[in-house]
């Protein structure tokens, strides 16, 4: 199979693009979000979420949640290349909901199939908030890896690292069952399950452990390994897309403020030192989304090669975030430094970004795998 | 991913199938020469017989120039050119040798010159007959192109000409040069004129040519000095101290940014089939990982030299895919952001593959083209000193940063 | 390597010996108070009792301001602070917390006010009793201090501040401010005038403390408000214009390169012994690497992790022996070489190692101090965003690079 | 042990420092090396050592050879820290002699131990100079690994990338023998021995494959492992102090070239886009000399850390020195990127000194075996 030209990035994606852009500049600015996620500035504050329900039941009437969800389960089945446009917009935002989570979970229960999957699509359809419970305590979710076990048909164990878990309604739980692993779809709310949230950095964000302890929940794929390899690729490409957003905010922000400071009789972006590392963040953003959007067009369109382009893409995106959110931290000087400056809430995210699902170094050493064949 | 997605007028549809036919019967057949690796680094009169006749055969074709009015030696076409070009890269045809002819001086040429002096130059040039080439880079002039001080001094209707042109490409082949040069001191952009001037007529009679020793030991560029040539008034582009305002469009084509497009025919070279796009890029890295040794074990297996090639492959691919975003019209915002980069990007890929490239070899990597034990033919220690060429050329690095940083970041100017 | 092998004096030898058994003596023991790692980091009355306690009995004991003259509460002896540091740090007490007073405020009211005014201030700064904090930067000033616009205007034989100063550290327990004032919109640089001002006494009649929040959530800096705050003419140091000049001894002896040796004690803070050093050091990374995991296997186990430990490792050691060599003549051509370089390098090589620290915790570092579960207490995420107030402040690494090329490489000066 | 303050660089390794800057500026600068070793630029050219003999003899009878030589065979015994000076003084002189190779046999010989080793230092001592063949077809001299065996008694085999081997009078060699690994010690005119030239980059160098067809040889150790282990901190120490002072003549020529020539109405150092880079390029080039330094010192007086020192020596010199060559030819415009400009010499001298006894990445391998421990 080969990619379209334009990345299937035509028309009805570029409005939707457009309209998620305007939704969250109209909705949430960075002030009001600023206001919402970083009134307390304790690190040992309260661990609420952050963030405003209210714009995210509009955000599920415009049907966002059901983008990746496919036709056959009531959704609109659209093209990975349109959920990324929407990505990119929320991370310009730095959009605090339980968006990506809930996308996540739309590709991993499609890659289920079943009518317990459906089912469960439906409910997203039907407007449930749902975030993947994958993780194990060192932070992976390969092959066998999870804390989690059926234990006489009931969920027992922990999941780590969860997204966004306060703003959820349904979780996806991998579990070991026997030698097998399998995928279980579970209200929040369902008896035996705790969610110890976590004190985190990203105040974009909420994050926790889930314990479970023998709770009962509904199987939705006996083969955990092939859903989740199946639908990876697209979690890499969205978390990357979020990150080209926040990074491009980063850079205008910091070029607008590169523009007005003064320094030595020159506005700062004057000197190269200053002009020359905000190109490099330029040029490296837009070799992320290109590579973004490469990806998403292979998971639709060239899917035997959506693995090895969504690693480039999340490999890429990582070191590109990480610049991107220091130079624009080094560039503000004293005050980019200092809580009541936006930047360091997408500082925050982006790092966070980074380390989710796999950071540079790991998508490289997978991608090698493919490209250059297993490590004798 | 083909040109022909696009939809094509009736004029074109039509010209598509004329190259496509004409191509196939008269495409050059494989040559026992060995053809280099792009038309700057022709070397050998018989290289330069083999392309100047293909040259001349699609220009006899019509493939060539299609686009510039008849009167000029065109094919008098509408927007055709990129049509042919596309066949011509899909044939996998050799490239044309007149190259800075075609890409720099046809247009700026046909936009500044006298009526006259185009019909005169331009079919010669669109047939190859008259190789081309550029005098702007002087010792003293590099990335400050304008402050070029090789000068034209007015003595009757013709000009005396003194000084000295660098990284002069083909000039030892040229009939003529497009050459920016200084008719007042007073000034230092409206103190420069533009001249076509004959120079294969008069070497040894005012201009001497010789060749430039790059780091590599190979030879390629020229200098041209000119002692006391004189000039018909008649070789003036535009006005008296308006080179700087001519050179611009010279400049603009050379980028790919102009208004008229070069007729570019493929790019085959003495090669096997397939191997064309990778032979220096970031995936031939894994050939070469493969057969290497580090440490005792080959390098393809030591996971820093693993990670390394990852992160080259990474931007060769992010390169190609941003090309290829540029021209998405929802995928962009300022549509030169991309282009812009071009330069910049693809010189310093190149730089750090051919570094990484020596590392992955080791020791080895002291062995040079002339020794039969080289990897790679000794091709990527060569290739690491020549990826300087790229990044100081045509706008070091440190320019293409400022010129993105001004044109498209809009940040305050560095000069 | 230490000290004693350089050569004392007599009087060096006999106060080194008074030192050391006054130390031995006299050092305070281990408190339950929690210390800081730095004196700019004092965050409660109890932290900065303990800390000025120690200061006074240091000071009343003679080894504080040992070299200033007598007059001034000095110690009137020849070259002894110095003596006094490496007993201080071979002991390891704890620091002086009055560290802007003695390192920047003393050496700059000893050369530049009236002599009742140093009788009057140094004693109860070099006591400990009196806090001083600097009032540099401003909100549209950091690293263009001359720019500096909070303003005194003359009125009478007083001066009528407004304005607004940031990054003031410790001004929340301050009596004294060293300020850089603007007295005239003339001229930059002349413009400027250098004053002490009493703040503390000025609390709610002109001066407002507010604390600045970090990126980190923690508080520490402060920003200082003037409103009409009315100071004598007698609190100038130097002439009116000067400011500049003065504001030179200041940055000096905060560089370390003043004529004065600063009063320096140990930095015992309240960990475990022997940790010191290493605790946020690259050599730390290792026990993080061994505890993290990286794609189902030990980060210590994964070659590229440990590449980039070794790296950061590296670093610090060359960091380490340029310092040992920038003292050892045959080894340096220009002395200011290696030490302009200290803080540039210092807090490059800390950022990068705090950012590689994330990376090896992983999906953990996402953790803050606040998590139970998170690795290293949620220290490296922390110390990754502090260490741009390290390579933002005094002097940003941009603003360290031009000072390197310019006074050591002698390139023309970019600003 | 610990390290004497200084280095153990005090006065008489300073004035042997500066009086060897002295003998490579008079008798060798820049323009009249570039005539002895680029004269011919054709990569095709004869592969003759370009050199001046005359001055090496001078350097034999300035005692430069004997330094390294142990006080027993007659040498004089100094410090690595002295003989370090001398190496960053023909680094930066980017000398063609044999001094490299010489002083490596030094150190091997030295610790060898033994009579036969002692009469070979002695020859030396006596103006002979001498390279090792140490190295297998892939690079390596590590444990066992040798493509040059003991056969009848007798040498047989190949060596590679043997240093100077057109300018030296004896080899010292790494052979296989039965079981063990032994060094011998043979004149490079010996019967059955062929050097063939390679043709390399690096212009102030030659560098050969040496065969062996049943040659006698003396042998001056049975233990070629420890021999080698014992002398490697030296030889990287050596090529790293090389490195330093290639470095600094690179850094001081572009620095110079950066304050003369002009563009945009400016001196090219005014524009932070070459003052930083050429900034970063004095803190590499400092960060590399000091633990130059100390490593040299820890061969002297704290042995038990040498190797540690000397990889971090050699890693941080190795990347330095591709640094601050790309740097220099970067700078120098398109005048850097001729033949005629004195640069390339250095960046051949710098990129071959990099791959010469491990890179970078081989140097930070070893030395994370040391300080972490073997990878599982």
């Amino acid at each position: 199979m080969t990619q379209p030209v334009n990345f299937g990035f035509g028309e009805e994606e570029t409005m939707l693009r457009d309209s998620a852009r305007k939704f969250f500049a109209d909705n949430l600015p960075v002030d009001q979000l600023h206001a919402v996620i970083a009134a307390d500035s304790d690190p040992h504050r309260d661990l609420e979420a952050g963030w405003k329900p209210e714009l995210w039941q509009q955000m599920v009437e415009l049907g966002w949640t059901m983008l990746a969800v496919p036709e056959r389960a009531g959704g609109l089945g659209m093209s990975a290349a349109a959920v990324a446009g929407l990505c990119e917009e929320a991370g310009r935002a730095a959009f605090p909901s339980p968006l990506l989570p809930t996308i996540n979970c739309s590709y991993l229960l499609a890659a289920c199939g079943g009518a317990a999957a459906d089912a469960a699509l439906e409910a997203i359809v039907g407007g449930a908030a749902a975030s993947p419970a994958l993780i194990d305590s060192r932070g992976s979710w390969e092959e066998a890896d999870t804390d989690v076990a059926v234990v006489d048909g009931k969920l027992s164990g922990t999941a780590y690292y969860v997204q966004d878990a306060q703003k959820v309604d349904y979780l996806l739980v991998k579990a070991r069952q026997g030698d097998a692993l399998a995928l279980y779809w579970v209200s929040i709310d369902a008896a035996g399950i705790e969610v110890h949230a976590d004190a985190i950095v990203d105040l974009s964000r909420d994050q926790a452990r889930v314990s479970f302890d023998g709770v009962e929940a509904v199987e939705v794929s006996g083969d955990a390994a092939a859903a989740v390899a199946t639908a990876m690729p697209a979690i890499w490409t969205m978390v990357s897309a979020d990150m080209v957003g926040a990074a491009e905010w980063e850079l205008q922000t910091t070029v607008e403020y590169a523009r007005t400071r003064t320094q030595f009789e020159h506005q700062i972006g004057f000197f190269q030192a200053v002009k020359h590392p905000l190109v490099d963040a330029m040029v490296e953003i837009d070799q992320s989304k290109s590579l973004v959007y490469n990806a998403a067009c292979a998971i639709d369109s060239e899917p035997e090669n959506a693995t090895r382009f969504a690693h480039m893409a999340k490999a890429s995106a990582s070191d590109m975030a990480v610049f991107a959110s220091s130079r624009a931290v080094q560039f503000h000087g004293g005050i980019g430094f200092t809580w009541e400056c936006f930047v360091h809430i997408y500082f925050k995210r982006q790092n966070h970004n980074q380390v989710l699902w796999g950071d540079g170094a790991w998508h490289r050493a997978r991608l090698a795998n493919i490209l250059i064949g297993v490590a004798a | 991913m083909s040109d022909t997605e696009r939809k094509d007028t009736p004029e074109q549809a039509e010209f598509r199938q004329y190259c496509r036919d004409w191509i196939a019967a008269n495409a050059p057949a494989e040559t026992s020469v060995r053809l280099p690796l792009s038309p700057l680094e022709i070397m050998t009169t018989e290289q330069l017989d083999y392309l100047q006749d293909w040259q001349k055969r699609a220009y006899d074709a019509g493939l060539v120039g299609c686009d510039y009015p008849v009167e000029v030696g065109g094919g008098g076409r509408n927007d055709c050119q990129r049509v042919a070009n596309a066949e011509f890269i899909t044939a996998k045809t050799p490239f044309f040798p007149n190259v800075i002819g075609l890409g720099m001086a046809a247009p700026t040429v046909f936009y500044h010159a006298q009526e006259e002096k185009k019909q005169a130059l331009l079919p010669r040039l669109f047939s190859g007959e008259d190789i081309w080439c550029q005098g702007f880079s002087e010792p003293g002039s590099g990335s400050d192109l304008a402050s070029v001080q090789t000068f034209a001094e007015p003595k009757g209707d013709k000009w005396l000409i003194n000084g000295h042109k660098v990284w002069t490409s083909l000039a030892h082949f040229a009939e003529w040069m497009i050459i920016l040069l200084r008719t007042s001191k007073d000034h230092k952009y409206d103190g420069l004129s533009y001249f076509v001037v004959p120079i294969r007529s008069a070497l040894g009679k005012g201009v001497t040519v010789r060749p430039l020793i790059k780091m590599t030991g190979e030879t390629g560029f020229n200098e041209v000095i000119f002692e006391n040539l004189e000039v018909d008034d008649s070789y003036r582009l535009d006005e008296v101290g308006k080179g700087w305002q001519v050179a611009m469009t010279t400049l603009a084509h050379e980028r790919g940014a102009g208004q008229l497009i070069t007729p570019q025919a493929g790019g085959r070279v003495q090669r096997k089939e397939g191997e064309e796009e990778s032979e220096q890029g970031a995936a031939s890295l894994i050939a070469l990982a493969k057969s290497s040794q580090r440490g005792g074990k080959t390098a393809a297996d030591d996971p820093v030299i693993r990670d390394r090639i990852m992160k080259e492959i990474i931007r060769e691919e992010g390169f190609r895919q941003s090309r290829r975003r540029s021209r998405v019209q929802g995928l962009i915002d300022d549509p030169m952001r991309i282009p812009l980069q071009h330069k910049l990007r693809q010189s310093e890929i190149a730089q750090d593959t051919a570094q990484l490239a020596t590392e992955i070899e080791g020791a080895a990597s002291s062995l040079y083209i002339a020794d039969p034990n080289a990897p790679a033919a000794g091709r990527w220690p060569m290739a690491h000193m020549n990826s300087y060429g790229f990044t100081i050329a045509a706008g070091t690095s440190e320019v293409q940063r400022n010129i993105l940083g001004e044109r498209v970041l809009h940040l305050p100017k560095s000069k």
